[in-house]
């Protein structure tokens, strides 16, 4: 299997090659041949020691091709696949892919408090689209490209969710 | 003697309450909205009321509400924490008339501290250093020039109804205050229908630094030392310290003394915050009175050995300080992380919703106040401070490495945290330098640096993360696909 | 200087190592045996080595091993803890010939202050007093005897074979004396084949108060303040806490004085500690050294301010003390009481199993070193020690009730514990007094009062119990016997 | 419902009254009557308000006629039955009832050391019967009461769990 780890150029090739018994494996990353002992493990996570160096991961979210998880406190997205040029992944602040989109979400939970655009209006990307009121703080939705308002999908005093569609621009 | 108090409050600050009442044998009683039906200081305190909605002003600033259960429940006093009813002087005096001890300054005085206009001339007169500008409000425009003439160019333009950075303006000669009045003038009057304008001059590289007030009710009044709140974004902190670097002890002595009067001017009782800007040429310039316990308190608490709301309980009580100023001295280090639940990367926008999983980090000479715990949630609807991460040390650098190493444990699943962002801030050369100003962040760069070390992070857990990620693959992804793993001989057990 | 530091330890003492190495940037080498692979100390280690067998024998105590491991992680240093292989000189001089820097006083030392008798030899030239009695082995009885009318009865004969109460007897006349003689030596002749007996002054109602040494190796020495460590059971210490109440200034400087002449006699580098019994007209009387850090060593690092791992780290570095006795100020007061895996009413019999959930306490001047965590387990190959609950205060009486807080905070699921024994002891007029000695617990019917204690809280707590077996009956129970519950309707969904 | 608390002597009687929705309950414990909200449950706890008090009880080992539980840290052995006759209930020390059994059984865990008495023996309650070692610590197992020893069920150096018969004394 290939991966990938978000924020970083470099892919990894890895596989078990050995199962030693007794929850120890040995495991090929690229070139390298490691030692890897399973402390517990189930569904949700993993402890185990790679090498001499204990590590304790969180398996987060999945889908087929990306896995969020949380290694030694240290949140890292992962994507996944046999062949690597398939997979169009994510970079942190968002702005590869996020043109093609049609849907400007909202990365944060709280309440309406105003909507700046109107359906039909032109935008340009960093434009306001709304404001939302969360934990006391005004906080700005921001147009993510150039485009045209063609739907809004909230209301003023409406609560938006994270990750909930705001509005689509085309 | 107090015997049984109310805190009108939620969070950390009213557990911080609750352990010292507890210790005291003093009974408490908690009060919750219903969003904290299943928060801690529900749990923790001696009796527990509900008070209404999840929205502050049906819950936590319903004075009648709150006032009730202060009668019903039998409390011979109240602790307002910070935020929320803590600065208001009319709660205050209902309580004082209702014969229930508020544990802080007299209506009257908070009422004082709480009219800048009017505190500035109190502290004028007592002769504690203001920063240069108009006695009050301006007259005009001219009268405004006129005032930027003596004090200096350059000057600020704030109406007194502005806040939060609106209805301020930055002007750096004549032509350029006479176009600020007009907009600052416009704005004020169509934000709330009127003006009032102030001049102020305008400092640049400030620090923020802070002095803790103590005085009782029969007079006796000593600083319990500085702290150095210079680290902020958005005019809020996020990192507290004490000793401030540049703070030396002719400093403290001088500007604690100009504490001692400011408190006198105001007569001001229990424990309250002045606050000062440092210039960068060393001036002291005092800016408000926060008339409450501060929420970077336990970083004195650390270097004077004292339990603050023990005292505030004792002058509340009526009893004299138990020390004099020569008694206070003040030992090692201490620095304060505020743990906010926000994304750094998203202009530190709010971060909401449910925590299962937190690991709490402890060790010597660390101390966290949260209100988290496995399970709980963090609520849109009240302020973003999760927990205060106080570390100490016999040397500055010792109180830093702690501070660091209990950072590296805090683990906190579900929302984003300031936490990255102070592992950066604490391991730069800048902050190790005390190079510290209002302006910290934005003028050593902090969040690219930030964005740096997050990708340094994640190259060195790289080889990990793909171990663990290949286990699951291999392991969990054959059994949903129903596929047997073709690569291993796999057999761990599940459990 | 150090960069790697094995340690040959397990539990809490080797995460209170690491805990230090991590701040300063140094790297950890754990090693585990099979019991061990789950434990929190291979956890957060740099690095983890299995070294054997669960019996200390095969894993922890095995010298070759560890030696082994030393060297192929590349180690420049070990730190051994307390017990196992702490007070080995041998293996100490194997770490030096092996040009591993051995965290704790040289081989040379450690074997003088291992040898009782040659140890109290080299105390009695330095002028230390020690505990009245045969300046060494008797020859015969008629030498006892004529000791034991020296010195005045009663006295303790002891064979220097016995250990653990065995070849123990004290008499309090010659005939006594004689019997007594003949019993202890045939005691020792069946049980180790040979006997040899000395005549000590037998001390009753004594307390038992430590000095901690601190020595570097260009022979620097100070003392860190004596601790009082009375409160035992079976010569174990329960409870312990520095000032002591007897000690006052000038007592402590004498004695003092004395700790740093006998760190000097047996040319002592490192930490380590000087123990006394003090009898109850006021003598101190020097009886061992601990030529290691000490399980309690953390309520001296709360009144001095001191990190005493990093200390010992920098003195065998070869740094010399970065202080001298005058720098030294004591600061406020505290307590540690041990929590122990034991049945308080089996006799202290050890407890042990899985502990399904933990609430370990924190707070303000709250400090818990412990290797607990929800879903581990306490091995019954070690010793029953789990947790080491300390607490700071600016008085004795701030420290005492913090302590009370924390160990009503504390909860260990699964096994027996000596919380509750302490929480009386906490409580008790006597200890308020400091009315302290080794026989406090029998002295003061600690047990019977544990006993009406527990009866207290059971009562305290019975309504909520009900409340809790009430909903538990009405739901569970129904469920369970698949017959809906009769008396009420019961609608709450299980989660 | 009947309770009894072990070593307290009063007993209770109780029962839910009322339920009034949103998980309010009214529950009356012997006279009095109480309000009772439920935060969370399952069945292995509770957390719960009793008046105006927050209350935590955990539920472990239990039978029909008893249970054990910890209640705010504090552990409480319960005794419930619709009449409490009926139910022979222990003391904490084990006295009463104690001198019935046959068995001796093993309050510790821990390694055989040695064992004091050969079967057919008499013994005196407080005789050792055997030694364990557990913790690095020896521990005398002594008889609960006077008696011949009928039956030894352990064997030096073998291994001994809380709660196994160590010997059985008539």
């Amino acid at each position: 299997m290939n991966y990938k780890i978000q924020d970083i150029e470099k892919s990894f090739e890895g596989r078990i090659i050995e199962n030693l018994g007794n929850n120890d494996y040995v495991i090929k990353i690229n070139d390298n041949e490691h030692k890897l002992k399973i402390i517990t493990m189930n569904s949700k996570g993993i402890e185990f020691i790679l090498d001499q160096k204990y590590h304790k991961a969180k398996y987060l979210e999945q889908s087929t091709n990306e896995m969020n998880i949380v290694i030694d406190n240290v949140p890292i997205t992962i994507n996944r696949n046999t062949h690597f040029d398939e997979v169009v992944y994510k970079i942190t602040g968002g702005a590869s892919g996020a043109d093609a989109q049609l849907s400007l979400k909202s990365q944060i939970p709280g309440k309406v408090v105003s909507i700046s655009v109107s359906e039909g209006d032109s935008v340009k990307k960093g434009d306001v689209v709304c404001t939302l009121e969360s934990m006391k703080m005004q906080v700005a939705i921001k147009s993510h490209k150039d485009g045209v308002v063609k739907t809004i999908k909230v209301k003023e005093t409406g609560t938006v969710a994270k990750g909930d569609v705001v509005a689509e621009i085309e | 003697m107090i015997e049984k108090v109310l805190i009108a409050n939620r969070g950390e600050i009213a557990l911080r309450v609750i352990r010292t009442c507890k210790r005291l044998g003093i009974k408490t009683v908690a009060v919750y909205s219903d969003e904290d039906y299943n928060s801690m200081h529900v749990k923790q305190a001696t009796e527990a009321y509900h008070i209404g909605e999840a929205s502050p002003a049906k819950s936590y600033l319903n004075q009648e509400k709150i006032l009730e259960v202060i009668l019903s429940s039998g409390s011979d006093a109240i602790h307002p924490g910070y935020g929320f009813l803590s600065e208001n002087s009319d709660f205050a005096t209902t309580c004082e008339k209702n014969n229930i001890n508020f544990i802080g300054p007299s209506g009257k005085s908070m009422d004082l501290c709480g009219d800048k206009m009017q505190c500035k001339a109190a502290m004028l007169k007592a002769k504690v250093p203001t920063v240069p500008g108009s006695p009050g409000l301006v007259k005009d425009v001219n009268d405004a020039e006129k005032i930027a003439n003596d004090i200096g160019y350059p000057v600020m333009l704030k109406s007194v109804y502005g806040g939060g950075g609106r209805g301020i303006r930055i002007v750096t000669n004549d032509k350029e205050l006479r176009e600020g009045f007009e907009t600052v003038t416009s704005e004020s009057i169509s934000a709330v229908g009127k003006s009032a304008i102030i001049v102020e001059k305008y400092l640049e590289k400030t620090r923020h630094i802070e002095y803790q007030m103590c005085r009782d009710k029969h007079g006796n009044a000593v600083h319990i030392f500085e702290r150095e709140c210079s680290i902020q974004r958005r005019n809020q902190k996020l990192i507290e310290q004490t000793p401030s670097p540049i703070v030396d002890q002719e400093t403290r002595d001088r500007v604690g003394e100009l504490v001692v009067k400011a408190s006198e001017a105001v007569d001001y009782t229990n424990l309250g915050t002045a606050e000062f800007l440092r210039a960068d040429n060393g001036e002291f310039y005092f800016i408000e009175i926060n008339a409450r316990l501060q929420v970077e308190h336990p970083i004195s608490e650390m270097v004077s050995g004292l339990d603050f709301v023990k005292l505030q309980i004792d002058i509340a009580n009526g009893e004299p300080l138990p020390f004099k100023q020569k008694d206070l001295k003040m030992n090692g280090y201490a620095i304060e992380c505020r743990i906010n639940a926000e994304d750094t990367f998203l202009d530190f926008a709010p971060s909401t919703g449910p925590v299962p999983d937190v690991t709490i980090p402890s060790g010597p000479s660390v101390r966290c106040d949260t209100y988290l715990y496995p399970g709980c949630t963090v609520s849109p609807f009240y302020d973003s401070l999760m927990a205060k991460l106080c570390t100490w040390g016999q040397t500055f650098d010792e109180s830093r490495t702690r501070m660091l190493t209990a950072l590296n444990d805090f683990y906190i699943q579900g929302v984003e945290t300031s936490i990255p962002l102070y592992k950066t801030i604490l391991n730069s050369e800048e902050y190790k330098k005390g190079d510290l100003s209002t302006d910290f962040l934005k003028r050593h760069g902090m969040i690219d640096k930030l964005t740096e070390d997050l990708k340094k992070e994640k190259i060195e857990k790289s080889e990990a993360a793909i171990a663990a990620a290949i286990v699951h693959s291999e392991y969990f992804n054959s059994r949903i696909q129903n596929n047997p793993s073709s690569s291993s001989n796999w057999k761990y057990k599940l459990d």
